[in-house]
């Protein structure tokens, strides 16, 4: 097996002065979608932001993060995002008060070209209301802003939380296509809940149970097992969305 | 429709609940009765003639001491009360000054001028400074967050500027106006019966925090709460946000109003200061001093502030501070830069107040204890 | 007629006066989030030490090119306080907004103290040029050159605080980082540069407006800055937090305002006048009256 | 113990207890500085370097008040529960004010300071003043016209108590011989003075009386320049400290000041031996009121002991030779009578020098005599 | 029950609820499906007053409740959701539900009686959090719980309300997908024989499949349909606008 991009080992995070996190390890591959999956509050978002270096202040994080040699914790978020790590919020988190324009703009970095086009082509919507205010936009709008901020860059790592929550069956079809394509060329750290998406784009799980690690391996062999599923995430394979 | 929030005031932090705070088992049967013990001791403290150099001029009985902890009684109050919006409610005014100085010159002009009896001028002046904040609540009301702090100043700046036009010659305009004690009751007058007016003070803070600790744990008082987190969420449960904000507004204005008239009672006057917006904003400092949404945090903080404003003045000239460098002994001798370091440094060292040191300290003293 | 040329005028550079004073707090207040108690504390370093390097910094002085040396001294000195301040007090509170508050409003206390301890509580007389003390004539009216001196001043801060906003980037960070500082870091900007920069160029104004608002008074002294402050902060209200524009029209209301009803009306109704205007403006329209409207 | 339960001294030889409240901080806090250089000088003088009278020590506590009449009052009680029988000080009025009913209340003699208002006069039996009153200040005013007869006065001055008197003593002394006497008044908080320079340029007064206190007041007296007020009449003022003077720049020569005092303005033994002991050497505006007070202090012990009605009579009625000259504690309403001069500023820059043109004896401006209140 | 005439919001050209005429039988479960932006929560937040109408009217059992504030609204029986969970974040889990029973229960001011004493309150409250599961975090603070169970204390929040008619905006987003049956048939239990009605908007189809009486299909501010599940499903512009290709 080739390098993980990402290794997180022995991840502990304490938030006032709960153990939300207890020492979880797993890998990301260097390609396709690795599914970070769970049940409401096992921290599956607060793993995403441990990683960004985003953990609150009355927060504590032990343990360590690898994105190849580069250890990532204790490094201030900006910089790891300017490094190559982008991050789509699980609550998308635009900026209410700036236009769609000014969000994407926001998110330009320097010394990159940003792909205005790319972006444009995949959700046009953003293009159409590019002069309203972000606060504005429809719940699935948001999400659409939210991936399409990322994407401006090249990246060599994305992290995306829930990104199909309060999507149209139409949106989160797009959605999927769209992550399916961009994880071609990047690897990605996916946190859903819709299982239908999971099926369609995962090639690696890791399923986290009370802040611990209870699974991983094969995406697809975890969906196939009725079994499994029923224990871990408490649904059968049948049952995901339609 | 957004899911956004606006920019606005944040919510001070919250209290946590009691049921929250682990670790009291040994003192949950007692801890009801700590306020009332503590009551009780300071209602006896007049009967010490305990000296406590450096802390007191003279001993806790003495004259000096009674006023100076009777002013800080009524700050604690005046704290407790203006908590009971800013800690509880999660409205910032800056104008609550506004009724306490309402208090202060409706107590006074009506003695004073107008020469009533004081139980009824005091009674005239709780009454007026009430429907006073009820009036301009329902005004300032229409608006939120920093609109309404500052519409809140504004009327507070009205009232500034009109006790310094002094119509009529009625407030005494920058000179204020010394209280007519002729009429008072002779309890009330003299050096002698200042622990008189220590009691009342105390009555006073008593008053408040009984109030406000009943409000709050009130239905209303719950109601409170919710506006402070989310005021569309209450409307849409079928609560009138406006309403419930017009009670929390018009009891803290009464009770500053009443501050008001204790606290002209201990200093025998009214002097344009009580209208500054600076007293709002040392409101401000106490209850966040102390800690907003607690129940003795604003008390704290109230009374500390109170002390260390009067008591930096005598700092600022002691020998201890004039045998220093002068450099060290310039800034020193000025009481408002020691008063204003110590916010800076207590805003650093005490995140969420006073009141959270008991917290804070808590892994220390069990650390302690074990050994 | 030449009366209200006059009050026109003058009403103009109180006006621009007040802009000054409240151009750097809008932007501090409305940007970087921090209400600046301790925005009058700027103000009086911008003063004092303009003052100072009058008399003893080498190539400043009172008059010519001495002076605008001796103004750019205290330009510095104020932005540089400011950006001491964002970055050893109001930094490590960011997201706590009461908190800074508080700060600031230690600060203002112990600051304007420390002034006072260092020069004393007396005003002192302030180096300025001697044509500021002259009155050029405008149809028959005597109007007071530092007055138009305030006018061109607050103009230049109006431009150059408008290209900032609109032509560079810096704006965009600081829009967006007052909303969700977390959000901002994690698409890779460092926030914390753009806010210390906010609060650099609200030292900066404030510190000019220090000096040339002494250059005004004539004198220096420890309070000045907190009893323009207030109406500052009323400007910077009814003006809409954070809209330089917002605030240039309301200074503009406010300042001839209270020049004309202290002229035509009775003593003390100016300033009535214009806090009633604050309360009328934030009834009718909350957001202030160049401010966008709050959502939800 | 009870709780009023308080030591007091006693004995022959147990030092006297005087309680100097007054501004060591804030605003005040330069006139608090004249006014306790002057006590100490003049307590200097009034025991002969001794510092004692008789064979007690007097023995000094002193406590600021920061301008706040709030801190003074619980200053003023924390001293009368200690046995303190005298309180000198008050720099602002709103301290005297406040601290003079407690004085009354606890029978203590007070003593106030610098503190202008005509209102301290004749507060109560206990109360006397050490410095001068808005009335004399306007009584000096008033010599400046000659025959006010038909004259036009204007009186510039802030709103409050401090405007509101200083308007009122004009029309009473200025309009009760003859005058026209108006008003015009500006907010104290004000920065813009262009609307009231109009307002006064238009009365065309003969005498513009102006009654101004604090750091606004250099911008005031420029656009009173600017607008040509200074030049088109006679405009009259009281002369502040000595650092004040050059905030009046261009403005000062062209005005006619009253003034209290000023380092040079009397050469009595007092005035020598208090430049003598002052740290500097320069007299300025309230270092006889310290003196002064310091001489009502001995006066009142060597007379009265510890007994403060003693005092009182002791004081009543005393006519002494102060800083100014002679003064006179008038017995009915405790008014100081004492001389005011007339000066004139001149100088640049920083260095300026005042002169006095005439000087007006106690008599000639002495108030009229206030109902005594309690 | 619930009728809307003619409900139209426009910002300033742009119509972003359009003309819409909507009736809600009692015990009827409406759901109310659209792509993103149709004005979904538009809709809601006109009806239940937290944005006024440029046009139209809205009717409840009735009685024409455009001009009441939305306080007013709820106490005549309405109660809603947030698509964003919008919960009382300083309080505890048991207090925020507590806060909704007393605000159902007559919200006049109580100022000296202690709202722990109220067990009746105390027990409707706990009874709700056991509806949706969340007894256990009752003690919590709610800003500290997980995206899910803040969607469980928000229907817990209505439940506490008894409303007779109610709104729920999107209550499965986010919830993890075993979740899902148990807040189904928790929804499901409200409505059966009590005759309430709910308006629910969803973008999950099964769940609105297995819940709805009918579906109304929102697109640009308009209702493009409003009729049984199988004939809206079948309608070829909602396949078209709506659903895509399923996954
Ligand atoms: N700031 C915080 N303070 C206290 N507890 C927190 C905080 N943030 C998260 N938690 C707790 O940590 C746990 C994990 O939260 P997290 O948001 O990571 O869950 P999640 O797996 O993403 O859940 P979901 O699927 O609902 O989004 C939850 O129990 C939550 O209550
Ligand atoms: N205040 C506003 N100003 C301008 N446009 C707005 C405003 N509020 C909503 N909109 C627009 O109205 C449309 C409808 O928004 P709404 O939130 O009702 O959509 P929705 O149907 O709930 O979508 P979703 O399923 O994504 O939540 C969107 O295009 C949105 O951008
Ligand atoms: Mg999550
Ligand atoms: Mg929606």
């Amino acid at each position: 097996m080739t390098e993980p991009v990402l290794s997180v080992e022995n991840l502990s995070v304490r938030i006032a002065g709960l153990h939300i996190l207890q020492g979880v390890s797993f890998d990301v591959a260097p390609t396709g979608v690795t599914v970070l999956l769970g049940r409401n509050g096992v921290g599956k978002t607060t793993t995403l932001r441990a990683i960004v270096g985003l953990t609150p202040r009355n927060g504590e994080v032990r343990g360590t993060v690898r994105m190849g040699a580069q250890s990532l914790l204790a490094r201030p978020t900006h910089r790891l995002v300017r490094g190559g790590l982008g991050y789509v919020p699980e609550d998308r988190c635009v900026f209410a008060g700036l236009t769609v324009t000014e969000n994407l703009r926001l998110a330009e970095r320097r010394g990159t070209s940003p792909a205005y086009d790319k972006v444009y082509a995949l959700f046009p919507e953003l293009d159409r209301r590019g002069r309203q205010r972000a606060g504005s936009l429809s719940g699935g709008q948001q999400q659409m802003l939210a991936i399409g901020r990322v994407l401006l860059n090249d990246n060599r790592l994305l992290l995306v939380d829930e990104p199909t929550k309060g999507l149209a069956p139409k949106v989160v079809t797009e959605v999927a296509e769209v992550l399916e394509r961009v994880a071609e060329s990047v690897p990605v750290l996916l946190v859903e809940q819709n299982l239908a998406v999971v099926r369609r784009l995962a090639r690696d799980a890791v399923v986290l149970s009370a802040g611990r690690v209870a699974w991983t391996g094969n995406a697809q062999d975890l969906l196939l097992e009725t079994a499994l599923t029923k224990s871990l995430l408490g649904v059968g394979s049948g049952e995901v969305h339609a | 429709m957004t899911e956004v929030k606006s920019p606005e005031v944040p919510a001070p932090p919250a209290a946590v609940p009691d049921e929250l705070t682990p670790g009291h088992s040994r003192w949950h049967g007692l801890r009801p009765y700590a306020p009332l013990v503590a009551l009780v001791v300071a209602a006896i403290l007049p009967y010490s003639t305990v000296n406590l150099p450096g802390v007191f001029e003279g001993p806790l009985n003495s004259p000096g001491t009674l006023q100076l902890l009777a002013i800080c009684l009524v700050f604690g109050g005046l704290a407790a009360g203006y908590d009971l919006l800013f800690g509880r409610t999660g409205m910032l005014s800056f104008g609550h000054a506004l009724y306490f100085a309402a208090g202060v010159y409706g107590t006074d002009v009506l003695v004073t001028r107008a020469g009533l009896p004081l139980w009824q001028a005091a009674l005239l002046t709780i009454t007026g400074g009430t429907i006073l904040a009820a009036l301009l609540g329902a005004v300032a009301l229409r608006t939120v967050g920093i609109a309404f702090a500052m519409v809140t100043l504004a009327f507070a700046q009205v009232g500034a500027i009109l006790v310094a036009r002094d119509f009529g010659g009625l407030t005494g305009g920058e000179e204020g106006l010394p209280l007519d004690v002729s009429g008072l009751p002779a309890a009330l007058v003299g050096v002698t019966n200042t622990v008189n007016l220590y009691w009342l003070a105390l009555a006073y803070l008593a008053v408040v925090v009984l109030v406000v600790h009943r409000v709050s744990g009130s239905p209303t008082g719950r109601v409170l709460a919710g506006l402070r987190d989310d005021e569309r969420r209450i409307g849409v449960l079928g609560l009138d946000p406006y309403r419930f904000k017009l009670v929390a507004f018009t009891l803290a204005g009464g009770l500053a109003t009443a501050g008001g008239t204790v606290y002209c009672l201990i200093v025998g006057g009214a002097s344009p200061h009580v209208t500054s917006s600076e007293l709002t904003l040392s409101l401000l400092v106490m209850v966040v001093l102390g800690g907003p949404g607690t129940r003795w945090g604003p008390v704290l903080g109230g009374v500390l502030y109170m002390y260390l404003d009067h008591r930096l003045t005598a700092f600022g000239t002691s020998d201890a501070v004039n045998s220093l460098p002068a450099f060290l002994s310039h800034p020193l001798s000025q009481p408002l830069f020691v008063l204003g370091t110590v916010f800076i440094l207590a805003v650093y060292f005490f995140p969420g107040g006073l009141a959270s040191l008991r917290t804070r300290l808590t892994p220390l003293t069990t650390a302690l204890r074990r050994r | 007629m030449s009366t209200v040329i006059l009050l026109t005028l003058t009403g103009l550079g109180l006006a621009a006066l007040y802009f000054l004073v409240a151009s750097g707090l809008s932007l501090v207040f409305g940007l970087a989030d921090v209400l600046n108690f301790a925005h009058g504390l700027f103000l009086g370093v911008g003063a004092y030490a303009t003052w100072w390097a009058a008399g003893n910094l080498p190539g400043a002085g009172s008059d010519g090119l001495g002076f605008l040396v001796a103004v750019a001294f205290g330009v510095l000195a104020g932005s540089a306080v400011a950006v001491l301040v964002e970055l050893v007090l109001i930094r490590p509170l960011y997201s706590r907004t009461i908190e800074q508050v508080l700060v600031t409003v230690g600060l203002s206390l112990a600051g304007v103290a420390l002034l006072q301890a260092t020069w004393g509580a007396d005003a002192r007389p302030f180096p300025r040029p001697e044509w500021t003390r002259d009155v050029t004539s405008v149809l028959g009216a005597q109007v007071p050159n530092a007055g138009l001196l305030l006018i061109v001043a607050a103009a230049v801060v109006l431009g150059a605080l408008l290209a900032f906003l609109r032509f560079t980037r810096y704006g965009l960070i600081i829009r967006a980082g007052v909303e969700n500082r977390e959000m901002v870091t994690a698409l890779g900007i460092d926030v914390r540069k753009a806010f210390t920069l906010v609060f650099a160029i609200g030292g900066a104004a404030a510190a000019l407006a220090g000096a040339l608002g002494s250059v005004y008074f004539g004198t220096v002294s420890p309070g000045q800055g907190g009893s323009l402050l207030i109406f500052a902060f009323i400007v910077v209200v009814i003006g809409g937090m954070g809209s330089v524009v917002g605030s240039a029209y309301a200074a503009v209301a406010v300042g001839l305002l209270q020049q004309f009803v202290n002229y035509y009306g009775t003593s003390g109704l100016g300033d009535l006048c214009v806090v009633g205007l604050l309360a009328v403006v934030l009834l009718l329209r909350p957001q202030g009256l160049a401010g966008k409207v709050a959502h939800a | 113990g009870s709780p009023q339960d308080t030591a007091s001294g006693g004995g022959d030889a147990a030092p006297v207890k005087v309680g100097l409240v007054y501004s060591q901080s804030g605003p005040l806090a330069s006139y608090g500085k004249q006014y306790i250089e002057g006590f100490k000088a003049g307590l200097d003088f009034a025991t002969k370097g001794t510092g004692k009278v008789g064979d007690r020590k007097v023995e000094l506590t002193e406590v600021d008040d920061a301008g706040d009449p709030a801190k003074a009052v619980s200053a003023a009680k924390d001293l009368i529960g200690k046995g303190t029988k005298i309180i000198a000080g008050s720099t602002s009025s709103g301290v005297a004010l406040q601290v003079a009913p407690i004085a009354a209340q606890n029978k203590v003699l007070f003593i106030s300071g610098p503190a202008a208002t005509d209102a301290v006069t004749g507060a109560n039996k206990y109360t006397f003043r050490s410095g001068r009153q808005s009335y004399q200040d306007v009584v000096t005013a008033k010599s400046f016209i000659g025959d006010a007869a038909g004259k036009k006065v204007v009186v510039f001055a802030q709103d409050g108590a401090f405007g509101d008197a200083n308007e009122a003593a004009v029309k009473a002394v200025i309009g009760g011989a003859g005058a026209n006497v108006s008003g015009v008044r500006a907010p104290a908080s004000a920065t813009e003075f262009t609307p009231f320079a109009s307002q006064i340029k238009a009365a065309k007064p003969d005498l513009l009386f102006v009654a101004w206190a604090g750091t606004t007041a250099p911008a005031m007296w420029q656009t009173l320049d600017q607008q040509g007020v200074l030049a088109s009449t006679t405009v009259v003022t009281g002369l502040d400290i000595r650092a004040s003077w050059p905030t009046f720049g261009a403005a000062g020569s062209k005005i006619s000041f009253l003034s209290h005092y000023f380092d040079g303005a009397s050469d009595t033994e007092a005035a020598k031996a208090a430049k003598a002991k002052i740290p500097g050497g320069t007299l300025d505006l309230f270092h006889p009121d310290g003196f002064a007070a310091a001489q009502m202090v001995v006066r009142a012990v060597q007379e009265g002991g510890d007994d403060v009605e003693k005092m009182v009579k002791a004081l009543e009625g005393w006519q002494f030779d102060g800083v100014k000259g002679k003064m006179t504690i008038r017995a009915e309403d405790h008014a100081l009578l004492q001389p005011m001069y007339q000066a004139k500023l001149s100088g640049s820059g920083t260095a300026f020098t005042a002169t006095a043109q005439k000087t007006l004896t106690g008599d000639e401006s002495a108030p009229p005599v206030a109902q005594m209140k309690g | 029950m619930l009728a809307t005439r003619g409900l139209t919001w426009r910002i300033g050209e742009v119509a972003i609820v359009d003309s819409v005429y909507l009736d809600l039988a009692p015990g009827e479960f409406l759901g109310v499906i659209g792509p993103n932006g149709a004005g979904k929560t538009s809709l809601f937040n006109l009806i239940t007053g937290l944005r006024r109408p440029t046009e139209g009217r809205i009717l409840l059992d009735g009685a024409d409740v455009t001009d009441l504030p939305p306080h007013r609204r709820a106490r005549l029986g309405l109660g809603r959701t947030f698509q964003a969970s919008s919960v009382f974040g300083s309080l505890t889990v048991r207090e925020n539900v507590r806060l909704a029973v007393q605000a159902h229960r007559g919200g006049s001011m109580k100022l000296w009686r202690r709202a722990a004493a109220d067990r009746e309150v105390a027990a409707a409250a706990d009874a709700a959090l056991d509806r949706v599961g969340l007894a256990h975090r009752g003690t919590a603070l709610a800003g500290t719980l997980a995206h899910g169970e803040k969607r469980k204390l928000e229907i817990a929040l209505l439940l506490a309300g008894e409303p007779r008619v109610m709104l729920l905006d999107e209550p499965m987003a986010g919830v993890s997908a075993e979740d899902v049956p148990e807040l189904v048939s928790v929804i499901k239990s409200l409505t059966g024989d009590s005759g309430r009605s709910v308006l629910m908007v969803e973008h999950h189809m099964d769940v609105i499949l297995e819940l709805a009486d009918r579906i109304a299909v929102m697109h640009h501010g308009a209702l493009l349909a409003c009729d049984t599940p199988d004939t809206v499903m079948a309608n070829a512009t909602v396949q078209e606008a709506y659903l895509g290709e399923a996954l």
